[in-house]
């Protein structure tokens, strides 16, 4: 059996009297895409959050290939191999696209604080940048001003940005939240080609793009984890038709069918 | 016992002093986050005003005239001034002010002249309330203290028995709610700039003839104003008051204390004679606020009593 | 008048050099702070300097030579001072006049060290007419340097004998701002009085930071509990005035001696409560005894410039100086004039002045002058003024001290 | 794809041309601009002012460092700066002692490579102060650097054996071995020394922009919560980017102890670090160049405006304002949007928009030096009175109000209209 990429283990956070995460446990295969779903406040970005170093858990375990990273700063976690993206758009906004890739990818490739190369010269890292940019296809924009982009570049940016690192435990946070249908489509592609052969850890609203994507699924409702399983299992779940109630049943329902 | 006396009248006093002086900055701070710069020349051009007037008419005409009228310059300068500024964040807010202060101490050269302006105090105060262990205490020292009790019982009474106040304190705490409750962000704006102003405005009524009145007055007294408010805490008015005590007292005491480095860290075989053996704790005492305030955002980057992180 | 329309001009012009001064003007450059929170105090010596040569051209100049003053603003920025020089050196200037601020006055007298040095027979002459650092006529004394102003120790000479006569003063408190010239004044008080009068106890001697300090009332109190009947203090500027003012509200009733009571300004800030208590350390105040030549060169003065009160009399006496300086060696190059200079003496307006060949110290009676509302000119067009009796007089020899200064003269 | 990848890497990274044109190119120029000054013999005046703006370049550049580049507000930048000079001046000492007397390192340490000095003082003091102060950016920062200064300026006054009291600290650059034999003692050769150094600050500072460190410390500036999630430690950026900082704004110190030749406790003060805070806005935080042109423009201002008008710290106070408020990119910024319209794809309206504003704004000009003055006037009370091109403008003169609110009224009415007119087209 080999070590889970990710394992949490009777996580909780209080804000004060709220108590928002109640004990959540949930192992990642190496590997495996992972969704998480739930209806509006159940906690879904503030576990993104702590398994990231957003948060300090209250109590509980967080094990990243079995060793514990709850509490720590975020750039210590991301140096370990795990990279997260944002619900907002969370680039930088001043720079350009070929910038803002090129940002993430120096860490990795152990540049760090360096201050005494010029970023021009560094070959390796203008050659990875541009792969990153090839394969999230934005190559033709890599010169423009990173504000300036439409609505769904920046979307794929902040992926761009997320898988620059080479981390391999990717999380995602809402990738195609905003956008239209044919956007969602080509996102989808590009993650499943991104993240090819990594852990991924998503959270998504679009059940279309969950049952797409995931390996298994994990609901999570008022900060508990109600259930974790395939897809098809999720969708004949008694426990998670009780929790979504409307539209969003009726989703999964339909992809059901 | 007669330095402990003292220092606990003065140190209030001073203490009481400060706290005028940077109310309003707190006010100005926790709700719109403008760490004005130019505080500190609003309460001199209170000075300057209550000095004019009392001139023309008298003193007590000044004491509610002059702040009045600089609360009015503050309000304007928000709305032609910072608001322009406002998108484009703090910092160039800060700079804004910044630059105010410049102009706003070159424009009272011009006005009032370069040198000290004779700022009496009014006759009907000026004389020795009574006399402790040889040194006599002026009634307007007294009265200051009145006044800023005066105040702060008139702060309080507003911030916790009125509607408008009730919004204030709401404000303090979360500036940004304050649009969601349907109010003319804009306007209240301009008010608590206006307002904070004239608190200014009302120490510097008070403290111009108390200490001197020239267009030095706004610099001296610049920075510490920023002690007060950081070490006092974003959103907390009774921080202020605390930091602004503590900052009286602990200045004035140090003053009282006659040992020097080498007495106190002979032990760790420190001479007298030498440079740093040689520094009092009395000559320090100007330099205990900004030891202040850099440990306090430090240790404790709220303040004393703020609610949140600067 | 200063025209914003010839800057341009001129910032074309001073990319062209300027040489050589003109055969038939004496320029004198002073450098002072004329703008910023020391400008006013800058610019009552610039209108001093500029009234002297103004009476001294009438007269037909020094050697029938033309005298210039012009202002360089030096904001009291030691650096800045450095680059106004340089202009001056452009405009021809020879003779420089400076006297706020000891820290500019060192910056300066190095400079122009190291520029007569490094340019010979373009030596220039510095004429410190209020810098009091002593060490400038001891252990750093220098040929190009002439002082007119006495310097702190000297006036602590005076401020004691003044003392050796009060016999109601016990006990003397000293206070003064951390820096070198407070700890200096301190220093030469606690000498002065321990040898002058050894029955004084010194109560206290503190010093504060440097213009830090927004209320002196505890300083204050501090000094009436150790129950001190003088106070001496080498305060200036807002540190003064606020000492004084704390002084007098908290009601101490002895002399407060100070080194610059009659600076500008600090009579309105004072008020009524201060006559008879504040007194001052001058070379000359406008309410001694005059001739009327003299009462006619001051009443001028302060009719030319209503805003200002005649102040400097050593200003007066340094032109004076230099035109005999300039007529004895019959040139104006200040290499024959610093010649001249060492050892003359003048009969002024207020009695015998030397310059002191062994250090370039001019030598003249001082007077504790008191503050007081009983006077015929008054200052800051107020009632108030300074006034001082023959007991106030010191004599210039009684001022005088012994000198570490070894000076290495240029070849003639 | 790692084919493709390599091919699009050089299309991607400027071509070599457009590296040359864009970054040597402009480096080539200053270089230029620096060594053909000389060829038009200066007077001192003018040397003297030269030898200042080229302190003031590095040290704004370096402030820039931290306000335009790393978002750190500082009001204490003059610490640095000063501790930096204070420093070079006493290795001056060093250099002038050993020279006469036993020899040893400092004998052979030529006075021209002082500002490495000055740079390893300021790093030093940056590294010390730096990492208390750089947890947090914004306003925490701020203070504690207002904090700080302020402390370290009263220091200055207390330890007389190393700040030197009031008169500071003086050594004499003649000393030790000479280098590209200049003796430094004209202050024509004090140029060269100052040039050199000037041109490697602006390259040092340059090259710190292109490094990881720099292109992070722009990173962390615009997004710190993105850059801790690409694996950097934003407190660790800017404490980085500060020492770097204080290490050009100590080779500044540096070149200002040459210069000079004293150093003084007023150096580490507010004053001189409110004072590089103008120089760097004016001139256009977010322009690599800006802070060069603020730093020429208010050096020139303070040395030689005073000549003409007392009230140039009350017109320096305005342009700041009117920048703060109409023009967030500094000169530079000005500048660029003149280029860029230009060679926008209709010059002729840009240009006459531009001349349509700077009517506006020249009136406006009129207007408010001539109240400036007439006040100024007024306030001395000398009896003397403004007179520009030979008209006579006391204070209560009809034609002086005349002067004063006419080209206001039609200043500001040109300036609306013009600003009309641009919404109109956008």
């Amino acid at each position: 059996m080999s070590v889970p990429a990710l394992s949490i283990n009777n996580l909780h956070k209080s804000f004060g009297p709220a108590h928002i995460i109640r004990g959540v446990t949930l192992d990642i295969e190496p590997g495996e895409r992972h969704a998480i779903i739930g209806p509006n406040g159940a906690g879904k970005s503030t576990l993104f959050n702590l398994i990231s170093g957003g948060y300090h858990p209250s109590s509980g375990s967080i094990k990243l290939r079995g060793e514990e990273i709850g509490g720590m700063k975020p750039f210590k976690i991301n140096r370990k191999g795990l990279s997260r993206s944002f619900q907002v758009s969370n680039i930088f906004s001043n720079m350009t696209v070929r910038e803002n890739v090129r940002c993430g990818v120096l860490y990795s490739m152990g540049y760090g604080y360096g201050f005494w190369r010029n970023v021009g010269n560094l070959h390796d890292v203008q050659r990875k940048t541009a792969e990153i940019l090839e394969s999230v296809d934005l190559l033709d924009k890599a010169q423009l001003p990173a504000a300036l982009l439409p609505y769904a570049d920046q979307r794929t940016l902040e992926i761009a940005i997320t898988i620059a690192g080479g981390a391999d435990v990717i999380m995602l946070d809402e990738p195609t939240a905003g956008m239209s249908h044919s956007e969602t489509e080509r996102a989808v592609a590009l993650i499943k080609q991104a993240t090819e052969g990594k852990t991924l850890l998503i959270v998504e609203h679009d059940m279309g793009v969950v049952f797409n994507m995931a390996d298994r699924i994990s609901v999570l409702v008022y900060g508990e984890i109600i259930a974790t399983d395939k897809p098809m299992a999720i969708r004949g779940n008694e426990k998670v038709r009780e929790a979504y109630l409307g539209d969003e049943a009726d989703a999964i329902e339909g992809d059901a069918a | 016992m007669e330095t402990i006396v003292f220092s606990l009248l003065n140190g209030v006093i001073y203490g009481l002093l400060l706290f005028m002086l940077s109310s309003g900055l707190t006010l100005i701070f926790s709700m719109m986050g403008v760490l004005n710069f130019a505080h500190a020349s609003f309460y001199m051009l209170g000075a300057y005003f209550a000095y004019t007037i009392s001139e023309a008419s008298s003193f007590w005409v000044a004491l509610i005239f002059a702040p009045i009228l600089v609360g009015l310059v503050g309000a304007l300068v928000e709305k032609y001034g910072l608001r322009t500024v406002h998108v484009n964040g703090h910092v160039a807010e800060l700079l804004f002010t910044f630059g105010l202060a410049y102009l706003i101490d070159e424009v009272v050269k011009i006005i009032w002249g370069r040198n000290a302006v004779d700022y009496k105090v009014p006759e009907l105060l000026d004389f020795p309330l009574f006399e402790l262990f040889g040194a006599q205490y002026p009634a307007y020292r007294i009265f200051t203290l009145f006044v800023a009790l005066a105040m702060l019982a008139g702060l309080w009474f507003i911030l916790n028995r009125t509607r408008a106040g009730l919004i204030i304190q709401a404000a303090l705490s979360h500036p940004h709610m304050v649009g969601h409750l349907g109010h003319n962000v804009p306007r209240i704006f301009m008010t608590v700039f206006g307002v904070g102003c004239a608190l200014a405005g009302l120490a510097g009524v008070i403290g111009g003839n108390y200490l001197v009145t020239d267009p030095a007055m706004g610099v001296q007294m610049g920075p510490i104003v920023f002690v007060v408010v950081v070490v006092g805490g974003l959103g907390s008015l009774m921080g202020a008051f605390l930091a602004a005590m503590i900052l009286g007292l602990l200045q004035t005491f140090a003053v009282a204390i006659d040992a020097r480095f080498a007495d106190i860290f002979g032990w760790l075989g420190l001479d007298a004679t030498s440079e740093l053996g040689s520094i009092t704790i009395a000559s320090l005492a100007p330099m205990i606020p900004f030891l202040m305030l850099v440990l306090v955002l430090m240790i404790r980057p709220r303040g004393l009593l703020g609610d949140r992180e600067l | 008048m200063r025209l914003l329309s010839s800057a341009a001009l001129a910032a074309v012009m001073s990319v062209t050099a300027l040489s050589g001064a003109s055969a038939d003007t004496l320029k004198i450059a002073f450098i002072d702070p004329l703008s910023g929170p020391f400008g006013p105090t800058g610019q009552d010596g610039l209108n001093e300097w500029e009234y002297a040569a103004e009476q001294i051209n009438a007269k037909g100049g020094i050697n029938g030579n033309q005298v210039e003053v012009t202002g360089y603003d030096n904001k009291v920025n030691p650096k800045e001072s450095l680059v106004q020089l340089q202009k001056a050196l452009d405009n021809g200037v020879r003779y420089i006049a400076q006297g706020n601020g000891s820290s500019v006055a060192s910056a300066l007298i190095d400079a122009i060290t190291k520029h007569n040095k490094r340019n010979p027979g373009e030596e220039v002459l510095f004429l410190n007419y209020a810098a009091v650092d002593p060490s400038f006529t001891n252990d750093r004394c220098n040929f190009w340097h002439f002082r007119f102003d006495a310097d702190s120790d000297m006036k602590m000479e005076a401020i004691t004998d003044w003392v050796k006569g009060q016999e109601d003063i016990k006990k003397v408190y000293i206070i003064g701002q951390d820096y070198s010239f407070g700890k200096a004044v301190a220093a030469a008080a606690e000498k002065n009085l321990t040898e002058k009068r050894p029955d004084i106890e010194i109560v206290g001697n503190e010093l504060h930071p440097l213009g830090k300090v927004k209320d002196f009332t505890p300083y204050v109190q501090k000094i009436i509990s150790s129950g001190a009947d003088a106070m001496i203090t080498g305060n200036w500027g807002a540190d003064m005035v606020l000492l004084i003012k704390a002084a007098i509200d908290s009601g101490f009733d002895g002399k407060i001696l100070t080194y610059y009571g009659g600076s500008r300004g600090a009579a309105t800030a004072m008020g009524q409560a201060a006559v008879g208590q504040v007194m001052a350390i001058v070379e000359h105040n406008t309410n001694l005894e005059m001739s009327d030549a003299h009462a006619a060169y001051v009443d001028g003065y302060e009719a030319k410039y209503s805003e200002s009160n005649y102040y400097y009399q050593r200003i007066d006496n340094a032109m004076h100086m230099l035109a005999m300086a300039a007529e004895k060696a019959d040139s104006i190059d200040p290499v024959d004039v610093a010649f001249a200079l060492e050892g003359m003496t003048y009969e002024g307006p207020t009695g015998t002045l030397t310059m002191r060949a062994d250090n370039h110290q001019v030598l003249q009676p001082m007077f504790m002058s008191t503050f007081s509302d009983n006077v015929a000119r008054g200052v800051d067009n107020g009632p108030f003024g300074w006034v001082a009796d023959d007991a106030a007089r010191i004599e210039a020899e009684d001022t005088r001290t012994e000198t570490t200064c070894q000076m290495t003269r240029p070849s003639k | 794809m790692s084919n493709i990848a390599t091919d699009t890497m050089i299309s991607l990274s400027p071509s070599g041309s457009q590296k040359f044109m864009q970054r040597t190119v402009p480096l080539i120029i200053f270089a230029v601009i620096l060594a053909v000054i000389p060829v038009f013999g200066p007077s001192r005046t003018m040397y003297s002012l030269l030898n200042a703006m080229g302190v003031n370049i590095v040290f704004a550049m370096s402030y820039n460092m931290l306000l335009g580049r790393a978002g750190l507000l500082s009001f204490g930048h003059a610490v640095y700066f000063g501790l930096g000079g204070y420093a070079a001046v006493h290795a001056m000492g060093a250099i002038e002692a050993a020279s006469y007397g036993d020899g040893g390192f400092w004998a052979g340490y030529p006075v021209f490579f002082l500002p490495f000095i000055g740079f390893a003082g300021g790093a030093l003091a940056g590294a010390v102060i730096g990492w208390p102060s750089c947890r947090r950016a914004g306003t925490p920062f701020a203070m504690i650097s207002l904090g700080v200064a302020e402390l370290i300026s009263a220091a200055g006054f207390m330890f007389g054996s190393i700040f030197g009291g009031e008169e500071g600290i003086s050594g004499d650059r003649m000393n030790g071995p000479e280098m590209f034999g200049l003796s430094l003692g004209p202050i024509n050769e004090v140029y060269w020394f100052i040039a050199f150094w000037t041109f490697i600050g602006v390259l040092g500072i340059y090259a710190f922009t292109r490094t990881p460190l720099g292109k992070m410390s722009e990173a962390t500036r615009d997004n710190p919560e993105r850059a801790e999630f690409v694996g950097y430690d934003p407190q660790k950026v800017r404490y980085l980017v500060f020492i770097f900082a204080g290490g050009f704004a100590g080779l500044a110190g540096g070149m200002s102890a040459v210069n000079y030749e004293i150093f003084t406790p007023e150096a580490l003060s507010l004053a001189p670090s409110g004072m590089v805070l103008l120089m760097a806005y004016i001139g256009g935080i977010r322009y690599f160049a800006g802070p060069i042109l603020g730093a020429i423009l208010l050096t020139y201002m303070q040395s030689m405006m005073s000549d003409y008008s007392e009230a140039w710290l009350l017109y320096l106070g305005l342009l700041f304002i009117v920048i703060v408020m109409f023009a967030p990119g500094g000169l530079a910024g000005i500048f660029g949007g003149l280029f860029r319209g230009l060679r926008g794809d209709n010059p002729a309206a840009s240009l006459r928009q531009w001349a349509v504003q700077i009517t506006g704004i020249v009136l406006m000009m009129i207007s408010l030096v001539t109240l400036i003055e007439m006040s100024v006037n007024w306030s001395n009370n000398y009896g003397e009175v403004f007179e520009p091109f030979g008209m006579h403008l006391p204070h209560d003169g009809v034609l002086t109000w005349a002067v004063i609110f006419i080209p206001f009224v039609a200043g500001v009415g040109i300036l609306r209209k013009a600003l009309k007119n641009k919404e109109g087209q956008a």
